[in-house]
């Protein structure tokens, strides 16, 4: 059992075009800067890509979506401190969006992973957000039914990592990490710290290895949230 | 009515926090939204420590960092780096979702476009154009267990914020407990404003005036007074 | 915020009769022996208890079923290398029984923390336990729909806490505790070691502490294994 | 019939598991179940390894430590004592079921007291007497990629196990994939049992006649070869 991949372009192999992806993070912080570029680098189109948001200056999601390989964005907040890429897009209908609350798409994203085809929310009910959604009343409060979300492939950071799979991350990095690893058919991690099985305390493990299926390994991971405030650019 | 040019008869937005900050319990746990809520944080009174929540995963965190020691994977869901007070937390975010929805959080603190006197709150989004981006907010007005909404009680145009039913798109129904403003403190009871605390510049009529539907008094009403910030 | 109490009995104080209670534990891991004990020595009566098995021996929750102060159960597995306790109460109709296999028992008590009301899983379906339950077909596929579970009070083991009730466990004692800890009004946690504020790694954290409301130390906590292995009874 | 008197003619229990073992791939992830199926893990070919989990919380479990030096929050979900192989993980039950349910397991083995042809599973109650008991079977049946059972051909009191339809309660619904028994390997395929492999000490008239539903063939039937253990 070795999950690990030599290169990125391993790592990303198989994604074609009309795939689905999460892409973990929130913000700058969990962002697989180095997985989206590896991704770029493939150019596979018509991507519906799953993530908290939709990127910012001209690096990583946001460079994915400038480049025109996204067709389809599932998010909670299209909007960050250089959105242009993203805004661009829509605002040109070169782009779908589908907005869902946070907690709604972290719930949703874990459904996925967990066998648990819908679930009811209080969330978005009474708003334009659960606009042809099932309602059902529990114990005389309403309800809104939201469904699963699975992808064919999730791209995240984490901190450490094992050859099975084993994981742990950074702080508030892990944010949807976890749950994006349960929740698509491929799950393919860039870790910081490649460490042997073992190397990971069988207590701080936060994503076991049974949800994940390609570990590589970048030393010195960009951080999204500078490389946007050294105005970098993919290219 | 020239309310809004009289600042000794509107409280400050730091203010509005101040005042909001003296309602959280010594240990409650407190998610404050992103922008003007924030500032809640700076005014804990002495003696009491609120335990602060983010969406993106942490329990416990402090105050920003000095310039230049960041870490931009400790931020806020603002995207402010932060620091960790003892006996903090990380987790995922649907952990984090789960301590929201399931009523874990003892107080939600958010801005507001609109309040309606049955307490629908509509502060995400205010026409069809642009780009539309909800974050958090739909689920923390039905998470925890008081929903407070800070702000100026009229729009910078003159209108009121407080209203019988809000035109703009909704973030919750029936969800917000308290509105502290610019100018009053209001409880949503029973599908009324209920008003609690009023700026003591401000007759009740005046009030009542710059507000969009009718407030309701039921027991004393308190004048709403907060030190120079 | 100090949520630590000084003694057991504080710390299962104000669970009166008619309370539901969640019990943590699996088999012998994780039973928090002395506060199930502390609860006895209460004698509240007519409780629910939801706990994945039913008691064994002559101790922890077979001693609080043998004791008569249990009226239901909701559990997966009631059945143990020595049962007698639950077994006697439940086949002279003195106790009632909601069976509930135990992934569902699992999802039902962290949709209760989670605020989610209902959600839909395969299990079950076309089975006796699935009898009554609405059906609901996703994408082709029949599923039940099952409810939220809750409770007054939650009784969790765990290894380390600190004043703002932080948790960790130990190994596979942690199965239902962070659960439970999530889904009860009141939540009552013994740990085997208290440490200060900072003394748990925030990586770490398994159980945030704003699921916990009472943290009592016990510090040579028994094991139920090695009691019913011993012989023991409470008395 | 007298078939079960003839050891020769039957494989044993700790056989069975180790032709259900021949069929686990390098890697794959794996829960036994209680009692018989946990000696599928005896039998691993030799640079094949499982990873192994339990309900309770583990994944990457091994062998029962020396007697004595059990560690009784070190157990699987028979309440046995365990080791730990190197990566291995401790979590929670929701996210052990979130394995189960969400198809994260490549293979579930489970013993079984009837399988219809259909791939029905009644293995958790035979009566309406004594004390019900389920566990996590009903989720293990639904989950895993692979549902394998492990059984006797025959009850012991000579009733076919491989049925039409079961009479016991049903722990699942078209579940199972592949049945290995003390005389057979048989696939559950288009609502049909599908035999594989057979006895070479048994003809197929005789399997037949043991077997409550009608054995089909599609495609070569092996012999069902196994080591003396």
């Amino acid at each position: 059992m070795d999950k690990r991949v030599r290169s990125l372009a391993e790592a990303v192999s198989g994604i074609e075009s009309g795939a689905s992806v999460m892409i973990g993070g929130f913000g700058g912080s969990g962002a697989p800067i180095e997985l989206i570029h590896a991704l770029i680098d493939r150019r596979p189109r018509d991507l519906t890509v799953i993530s908290n948001n939709a990127g910012t200056g001209r690096i990583g999601l946001a460079a994915l979506i400038d480049a025109g390989l996204v067709a389809r964005m599932i998010c909670s907040f299209p909007r960050s401190s250089d959105p242009r890429a993203f805004t661009q897009k829509f605002l040109a209908g070169e782009i779908a969006l589908e907005l869902v609350p946070q907690g709604t798409l972290a719930e949703r994203i874990r459904a996925g992973g967990a066998g648990i085809p819908a679930f009811y929310t209080p969330t978005a009910y009474g708003t334009e957000l659960a606009d042809g959604k099932a309602i059902a009343e529990f114990d005389g409060r309403p309800y809104v039914r939201e469904r699963w979300l699975k992808a064919d492939f999730a791209l995240v950071k984490a901190h450490r990592g094992d050859p099975l799979g084993n994981l742990t991350y950074d702080k508030a990095a892990r944010n949807f990490g976890p749950l994006m690893c349960m929740a698509a058919t491929t799950t393919i991690v860039q870790v910081s710290h490649l460490v042997p099985a073992g190397g990971i305390d069988p207590e701080a493990v936060v994503t076991p290895g049974i949800f994940v299926d390609r570990v590589v390994e970048v030393a010195a991971p960009r951080q999204e949230e500078e490389l946007v405030r050294a105005e970098a650019r993919y290219a | 009515m020239s309310i809004e040019t009289q600042p000794d008869r509107r409280l400050s937005n730091a203010q509005i926090a101040w005042r909001a900050a003296q309602d959280i319990a010594d240990g409650a746990y407190v998610n404050l939204g992103i922008g003007f809520p924030e500032m809640v944080a700076r005014y804990q009174p002495p003696g009491r420590e609120a335990i602060f929540h983010t969406e993106n995963g942490i329990l416990n965190f402090g105050a920003p960092p000095a310039p230049g020691a960041e870490d931009w994977n400790l931020i806020n869901a603002g995207k402010k780096a932060v620091t960790l007070k003892p006996g903090a937390a990380f987790f995922h975010h649907a952990d984090s979702f789960a301590m929201v929805r399931g009523g874990h959080l003892d107080v939600a603190i958010l801005g507001a476009y609109q309040v309606s006197e049955n307490g629908d709150l509509a502060n995400w989004r205010v026409g069809d154009s642009g780009v539309p981006a909800v974050g958090g907010a739909m689920d923390l007005v039905h998470g925890a267990r008081q929903v407070f909404v800070v702000t100026e009680h009229l729009t910078r145009t003159g209108e009121p914020k407080l209203v019988e039913r809000c035109s703009f798109p909704l973030t919750g129904v029936a969800c917000v407990t308290r509105i502290y403003t610019s100018h009053a403190v209001v409880d949503i009871a029973g599908g009324r404003f209920v008003l609690r605390e009023k700026h003591p510049g401000l007759s009740f009529d005046a009030l009542q005036a710059i507000t969009g539907a009718r407030l309701h008094v039921d027991g004393p009403v308190g004048d709403l007074v907060v030190p120079e910030l």
